[in-house]
């Protein structure tokens, strides 16, 4: 009983990082950049909403403020690539690491400024309501959550494997020069997945915001999803949930049977546990050249 | 001359964090000493000097902290330190000020340290984190009978010291200490740790852990239905929006802190005039550490009053020894004296009930 | 325009072209040794942060710019460096062994992070190296015996030879030091790169298949790669930790990793210019900025605090523009400069038009 | 005779300050094989790519169809008709056979014709039919240039740009795929712009040739009688001094530089 | 004794057999051409000498060595060397430095010499200048001594990747269609240089080519392969002859 309530939340939890994983995950599947604000964007994504949907601020129903943030992070996402990334295309990866990481220093300053610096929950419908199946106990966030990120998960994945656009972004990521030859308009296809990505981490941050609350340094937990999603093997999307699942299960685990001063080491520490077994993650995107 | 006094300046510096993980704290607290040493500049200063408050900001990172300090003290030549923020930001500050005796007035953590030796340059102006968590504990143990108290922390030098002080408030209380976990910064799921507590039949939790950590832990234990556990921050999870959560999630949190809550009190008349003020000067509502940067700015302006128009080290240090008033904003008493340079020794336990701190214990 | 001819093999392999450039680098180095008579306490303060944030940088720039291994974890050893030079020292050594153990024990502790980490590439290695970063904080808390745990510790004055160096007491002496082991440092580092081991380093990072080919040792020089490059980092963390005086378990952040990594990124990736370059944008531009804000308060009036943390937006700002405007680092912005200059009169206006370019998968190793 | 296809006037590239193609003009008519000789780093590889925009060139223009295409993004081309079977193969290494011959025919969306040009591409070369669902990446080099001339054809290209398409193919193909491009050129009459180092072969298939040297078009004319060209036999078709050990170090000088 | 020995080995990526059961032995001092279709199993048959593939069947040995129990970066410390039929260089470094590391397997100073370039990494390293020269000089390579490689037109890389393997100082060259993307008067030179190789240097070479006129030129025996396995075996003439190998490899010639 004790262990399936640890079990339940954890994945609850899991999926949360699982969320801003994917967003990772979309945007390297797209373009092999890692975009270190995707932690940041969905902070962003979260108080957008409450922006819009909290008392204090526009007041406007939940049901009305989620389309409109999500549509808002979309276009976010799109004017990033437009604005700025697209800047470096063909240029290394690094530099988009480096770049995204001083993106991040920026959304937060931004977000501090607007929305201040202390925490906010996001005023929801679900708040405060309960699952509840035998004796284990879940927030509706949380019921939520996991609804919508395997729904996400598996959305995005067919996206890509079956669509001629998702084989093409993938075929844009592998060889962008192939791409251009195939007609494939690749600075479009990536702006389109930078929208995409921006709305993914929308949906992270109202989930999280819903689920507890945020503050602009939330975005720090991007870096505990990006170790999800490389768990999962860079570049997967089911190894993105996987990841997320993963590290949000050993969590509690950990917090409950190994000892104080140890028990908040797990997460990394199974993370290089299972770096040194699969050194590609779980779900390998990575293979030998053939020469 | 003393360095960072002229003819018409005084220089206050501070290395605090202002976009850092706790920018919620600095940056309040900035804007607060800011209201107040504008006004004063307003009104021709400090015996005909006007304070410049040069701020560095440190980002919560040790080498900034140090670049912070040495543009403040050889470039700025700063006459005083006013809300530095970080325990061991502080720590490596010493280093630098004590040679030059430098005053290390109200830094913005409660740790013990901030008084280490040599204390005559150092000035703080709460009780510490180790009282807090002690009166805390012994408070609710004799209120609710509790037996057992455990410790959620964060293994920083914040977090042990609160450790330390439950510990000791458990002892205090004549009650056994059950046992403790320890979190990451992200880290955002603890029903690991609540059923751990649980099993350990604790029924008083101290934590020293981030505001939205704290938020999330008392929640948790809602939805878990640990109602008989009894949850204790400290001067660091004492802010109005932890009370004004949505849904009554906090509901029942305690607090243990060095002064009281300022929305709590908005219709009295010292908080209702520094809403006002600080309203009027930067258009937006303040919050709790707006207050305390602002109370503390006043205290250091009662002390640069005090010291007289011959403003050096000594005097001011001998002025501050000197101060002993009742700070109505904050709710506490402050009193200095050459053997005790810790302003207020007062701690305040708050509840949350219906969405606003109340005051049950005062000691 | 210079042309130099080659008459010896000698010219190649020497670190410098011809004794002009020889005489420039001469002329900045005896600059900066007399740094302390033309720069007033605050700057010859920020100059030795630069040098100490150099080599560091200089130490993840073997590793990261030279052999390809990605770190975002460097501020761990960073951490072990200052904590096994202060502990060496409080144990009695004096600081001129001390501080080389320092540097060796970190070395030795970066192989021991090597061998599991030996079939990592790029962003695994880095997540793998960050992991690392974070944990770093939990064990000096756990090894409290040793590291004094949260409540940290303290390290004063060092003698040489019967000098106190300091950094508040004596911070001429003190830069002198830093001064030193920053040059002795790039001098070992060029050497490396005129030698077979540094060649094998860009091998390694440009083909592993072919390195191997040439009978390149994989395993063995990436770990010969990173204890050089723990080992430069371990000293330079043992000179931060002199800097700041004081440390404990949250000094050496993941923060510091990532800064770290911006840092030789922003300079220029393999290229001994872009540790030096990147250092003095990641050490000095937030302090301008903050002296930029005051010189921008005093024409608007009002000397405090106008937007909190606007030092960091702008930082973080800047930081893009820099990455926009030379993707390839500031150093490859110096060649072309150079470049240019070199060219006089016979530059085209748009020269260094970027052409488009178009990446591949790094998804084959 | 009609107007050419596609026109390339006085075009410059730069690799930054390197000048890799200096003033070219060419002509390539509807219907015709143009074929381009050159020695190493001539610069033809430079050309097909500032053709089908993947280069930007300095100054000159490059008309196809009436239409200015210099500098235009390298997907617009290829809607236009352009289709350009890189030198290096450049496969999707890691999606199958048939993955990228589907992104062969991304700009089309004609169910039907994508799947009888697929067939079409199955006919020629049996070998990626039974590799269907083998990554790219892992194709041996002369599976991935039939797989890159395949996925060429899978767009249904107005002109066809080949980068030495013979490369690393074994002689019974490289006889086949010289085969498929004469049919090709006469069954559909599509036209194409071929670079080929084995002159021989070229030349025999295309109409009109150009001989390129250090980024200039140095020699032209129609394919026979550059092929009676005495140079051109001597440096491109190896038609010289057979084994003659002793004459190697002495080389005719070209006429031309 | 051979200097290198195939016998039966196999080799099977899932479903294919790239080698199947293949037997064969290059002499000493010969020049042996292999040929066959493409995906016939040639590059395979490098990859395996150089280590980067374990047979599942059989055994190689080079010069009485097992070859098998060498880790890929020791094949080359027993005087193998090789290029690759896609061109692996190391992109981001000059012509220059691809030849040193090719001098890789003669470094005799240790990491405390090199980092303080004591005298004898000095002395090393103009001894590794000379004989890259010699190089440079064997491949006409001067034009480009000190350009990137990745500014480098497809037939000189071609040619540099020769030249790094030559600088290695190998007694077994392995060549992966040394002669592709060359033009015909390039590809006679290359056909001089296999040639002087042999001769001058002293060196066996080991080569696939699809060129067989570069092949039949240089070669002393030809081993012609489908599939993984051996078509046939013997004197360029007979190879080329052979009805199995105009069948399945050469086609009508015209
Ligand atoms: N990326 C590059 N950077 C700089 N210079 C380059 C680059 N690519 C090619 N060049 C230069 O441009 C010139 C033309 O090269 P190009 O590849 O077009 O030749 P090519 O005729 O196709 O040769 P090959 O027959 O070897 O393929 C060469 O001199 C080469 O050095
Ligand atoms: N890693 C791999 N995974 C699956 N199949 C592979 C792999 N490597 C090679 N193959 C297959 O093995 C066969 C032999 O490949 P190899 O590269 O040796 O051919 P080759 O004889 O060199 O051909 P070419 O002349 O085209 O270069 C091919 O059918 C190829 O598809
Ligand atoms: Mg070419
Ligand atoms: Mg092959």
């Amino acid at each position: 009983m004790d262990n399936a309530q640890l079990l339940i939340s954890g994945l609850a939890n899991g999926c949360v990082y699982g969320l801003i994983a994917l967003g990772f995950v979309l945007i390297y599947k797209a373009t092999e950049a890692v975009n270190f604000a995707q932690g940041d964007l969905m902070m962003l994504g979260a108080f957008v909403t409450i922006g819009l949907t909290n008392a204090e601020y526009m007041g406007l129903p939940f049901w009305l403020a989620l389309p409109i943030s999500l549509g808002i992070m979309g276009v976010l996402g799109y004017l990033l690539d437009r604005l700025i990334i697209r800047r470096l295309f063909g240029e290394s990866q690094t530099a988009v690491v480096i770049l995204t990481i001083a993106l991040g220093f920026v959304i937060r300053f931004v977000a501090g400024l607007i929305w201040g610096h202390e925490p906010q929950t996001l005023q929801n419908p679900l708040a405060g309501k309960e699952a509840r199946f035998g004796g284990l106990v879940l927030g509706m966030e949380d019921v939520a959550v996991i609804v919508v990120t395997v729904l996400l998960t598996w959305g995005l994945y067919q996206f890509f494997s079956r669509t001629k656009l998702g084989l093409a972004m993938q075929g844009a990521s592998q060889n962008q020069l192939a791409a251009y030859y195939m007609g494939i308009p690749v600075k479009r296809v990536q702006g389109f997945i930078w929208a995409l990505a921006g709305v993914v981490a929308g949906i992270a941050g109202i989930l999280f915001a819903a689920k507890g609350s945020v503050d602009p340094a939330t975005g720090l937990l991007g870096i505990k999803a990006f170790a999800a999603a490389v768990i999962g093997g860079f570049g997967s999307l089911p190894g993105a949930l996987a990841g997320g699942l993963i590290v949000g299960v050993i969590e509690p685990f950990a917090s409950r049977y190994i000892a104080a001063g140890y028990s908040q080491i797990a997460p990394y520490a199974l993370l290089l546990a299972v770096l040194i077994f699969r050194p590609n993650g779980l779900f390998s995107q990575v293979r030998v050249k053939k020469v | 001359q003393t360095q960072g006094v002229t003819d018409d300046e005084i220089v206050i510096g501070s290395v605090n964090d202002l976009s850092g993980i706790f920018a919620a704290v600095g940056v309040p607290a900035t804007k607060g000493a800011n209201v107040v040493f504008d006004r004063v500049n307003a009104a021709g200063g400090v015996h005909g000097r006007t304070i410049r408050f040069v701020v560095e900001d440190n980002g919560y990172q040790m080498p900034r902290a140090m670049q912070g300090y040495n543009k403040l003290l050889n470039r700025d030549k700063v006459f005083a330190m006013l809300q530095s923020l970080g325990t061991p930001m502080n720590l490596a500050g010493f280093k630098l000020l004590d040679p030059k005796g430098i005053p290390n007035v109200a830094p913005l953590t409660s740790s013990q340290k901030m008084l280490q030796e040599p204390v005559r340059n150092k000035f703080t102006s709460f009780s510490t984190y180790f009282d807090q968590a002690r009166v805390g504990v012994n408070y609710l143990a004799s209120e609710f009978g509790s037996q057992t108290v455990c410790t959620m922390y964060l293994p920083t030098d914040f977090g042990e010291e609160i450790l330390e002080g439950s510990k000791a408030g458990a002892e205090e209380a004549g009650i056994g200490f059950g046992t403790e976990t320890t979190h990451k910064p992200d880290e955002t799921d603890f029903v690991g740790s609540l059923s751990k507590l649980r099993d350990e039949g604790c029924d008083i939790v101290t934590m020293a852990l981030g505001v939205r950590q704290a938020i999330t832990v008392v929640g948790t234990a809602k939805k878990m239905g640990l109602t008989d556990m009894k949850f204790l921050g400290t001067s660091a999870s004492f802010l109005t929006v932890v009370a004004q959560v949505p849904g009554g999630v906090t509901d029942g949190f305690y607090a243990a802190a060095s002064w009281l809550d300022l929305w709590a009190r908005a219709d009295q008349p010292a908080p209702a005039a520094f809403i006002e003020e600080y309203k009027a000067a930067t258009g937006e509502d303040p919050v709790g550490f707006a207050m305390l940067g602002y109370s503390a700015a006043e205290m250091m302006v009662k002390a640069l009053e005090t010291a007289g128009p011959d403003l050096t080290h000594d005097s001011f240090i001998a002025a501050m020894e000197t101060l002993d008033y009742n700070d109505e904003l904050v709710g506490n008493h402050i009193s200095f004296s050459p053997d005790d340079h810790q302003g207020a020794d007062t701690v305040f336990v708050s509840v949350v009930e219906n969405g606003a701190w109340k005051l049950v214990h005062e000691e | 325009m210079r042309i130099i001819f080659k008459t010896s093999y000698m010219q190649d392999i020497r670190p410098w072209k011809d004794r002009y450039q020889l005489s420039l680098y001469l002329i900045l180095l005896g600059v900066v040794i007399a740094a302390p008579w033309w720069l007033d306490a605050f700057y010859l303060g920020e100059l030795t942060n630069v040098l100490i944030w150099a080599i560091a940088g200089l130490g993840l720039m073997i590793l990261t710019g030279h052999t390809g291994q990605v770190s975002l974890g460097h501020a761990a050893f960073l951490a072990f460096g200052c904590y096994a030079n202060i502990i060496l020292i409080e144990a009695g050594l004096p600081f001129l062994l001390a501080f080389p153990i320092a540097g060796i024990l970190t070395g030795i502790a970066g192989v021991t992070v090597a061998i599991p980490a030996l079939r990592l590439h790029g962003i695994y290695l880095a997540i793998f190296t960050m992991a690392l970063s974070i944990l770093m904080d939990d064990v000096i808390v756990l090894a409290e015996p040793i590291t004094g745990g949260v409540a940290g510790k303290y390290i004063g004055g060092v003698e040489i030879f019967g000098f106190m160096v300091d950094r508040w007491a004596t911070p001429v002496q003190f830069f002198w030091l830093v001064l030193a082991v920053a040059v002795l440092v790039t001098l070992g580092y060029i050497n490396l790169l005129r030698a077979p081991l540094g060649r094998s380093f860009i091998a390694v990072r440009d083909s592993e298949v072919s390195a191997q080919a040439m009978g390149v040792d994989i395993a063995q020089t990436k770990m010969i790669s990173f204890a050089l490059s723990c080992a430069v980092t371990g000293w330079a963390g043992a000179l931060m930790g002199m800097f700041s005086g004081a440390f404990n378990n949250e000094t050496f952040s993941v923060l510091i990793s990532i800064q770290l990594l911006m840092m030789i990124v922003i300079g220029g990736l393999g290229s001994i210019h872009g540790a030096f370059l990147g250092a003095v944008v990641i050490g000095f531009l937030p302090q301008f900025l903050s002296i930029a804000k005051e010189y921008v308060g005093a024409v608007f009036g009002g000397s405090t605090v106008a937007i909190p943390g606007l030092e960091f937006g702008i930082f973080g700002m800047i930081l893009i523009a820099f990455i926009l405007f030379e993707p390839m680092g500031m150093y490859g912005r110096w060649l072309k400069i150079r470049t240019w200059f070199e060219l006089f009169p016979f530059y085209r206006k748009d020269m260094f038009k970027r052409q488009k370019s178009y990446l591949k998968t790094e998804r084959l190793r | 005779m009609s107007d050419p296809i596609l026109t390339i006037r006085n075009v410059e590239s730069f690799y930054g300050p390197i000048m890799a193609i200096r003033g070219v003009s060419l002509d390539v008519h509807p219907g015709k094989i143009v074929s381009i000789l050159g020695a190493n780093g001539a610069g033809k590889t430079t050309l097909m790519k500032t053709v089908s925009g993947v280069m930007d060139p300095e100054k000159g223009k490059i008309s196809f169809d009436g239409v200015e295409i210099q500098g235009a993004e390298p997907h617009k081309v290829v809607q236009k008709g352009v289709v350009h079977v890189p030198e290096g193969r450049e496969v999707f290494p890691l999606l199958t056979v048939d993955e990228n011959l589907s992104l062969g025919a991304y700009t089309s969306s004609d169910r039907g014709q994508i799947d009888h040009d697929r067939e079409l591409v199955f006919s020629y070369f049996p070998i990626l039919k039974e590799r269907r669902t083998q990554e790219a990446g892992t194709l041996s080099g002369g599976q991935q240039q039939m797989l890159a001339i395949g996925r060429g054809l899978m767009a249904n290209p107005k002109i066809m740009l080949l980068d030495e398409p013979s490369l690393g193919l074994s002689p019974l193909l490289v006889q086949e795929i010289f085969g498929i491009l004469k049919r090709l050129n006469d069954e559909q009459n599509m036209t194409m712009m071929l670079v080929e180092q084995n002159a021989n072969a070229a030349l025999e298939l295309a109409h009109h040739g150009y001989v390129m040297e250090v980024g200039r078009i140095v020699m032209d004319g129609p394919a026979d009688e550059l092929m009676q060209s005495e140079d051109i036999q001597n440096f491109y078709l190896g038609v010289q001094e057979e084994g003659a050990r002793e004459n190697r170090r002495w080389k005719r000088k070209k006429t031309w530089r | 004794m051979s200097l290198l020995e195939f016998k039966n080995v196999t080799l099977k990526f899932g479903g294919v057999t790239a080698v199947n059961d293949l037997s064969f032995s290059v002499e000493d001092g010969e020049v042996f051409a292999i040929v066959g279709p493409n995906g016939a199993g040639k590059s395979t048959v490098f990859n395996l000498i150089s280590r980067f593939y374990e047979p599942i069947e059989g055994s190689i040995r080079y010069d009485g060595h097992n070859l098998l129990q060498v880790k890929p970066s020791g094949v080359a410390a027993f005087g193998v060397a090789r290029t690759f039929q896609n061109i692996e260089l190391f992109e981001h470094a000059t012509v220059l430095q691809n030849l040193l590391v090719g001098r890789h397997r003669h470094r005799k100073t240790k990491l405390l010499s090199e980092v303080l370039f004591l005298p004898s990494a000095r002395r090393q390293e103009i001894e590794n200048r000379e004989k890259v020269e010699e190089i440079i000089d064997f491949l006409d390579l001067q034009a480009y001594r000190d350009k990137m490689i990745s500014g480098l037109p497809y037939g000189v890389r071609k040619v540099v990747e020769v030249a790094r393997a030559l600088a290695t100082e190998p007694k077994l060259l392995l060549l992966d269609e040394p002669a592709s993307g060359l033009s015909v008067e390039e590809t006679t030179d290359m056909r001089w240089w296999i040639d002087d190789i042999r001769r001058q240097m002293g060196i066996t070479v080991l080569m696939v080519e699809h060129d067989m006129a570069l092949v039949s030129g240089v070669s002393d025996r030809v081993l012609a392969m489908a599939d993984g396995a051996m078509l046939a075996l013997g004197t360029p003439a007979q190879v080329q002859s052979h009805p199995a190998v105009v069948e399945a490899y050469l086609g009508k010639v015209s």
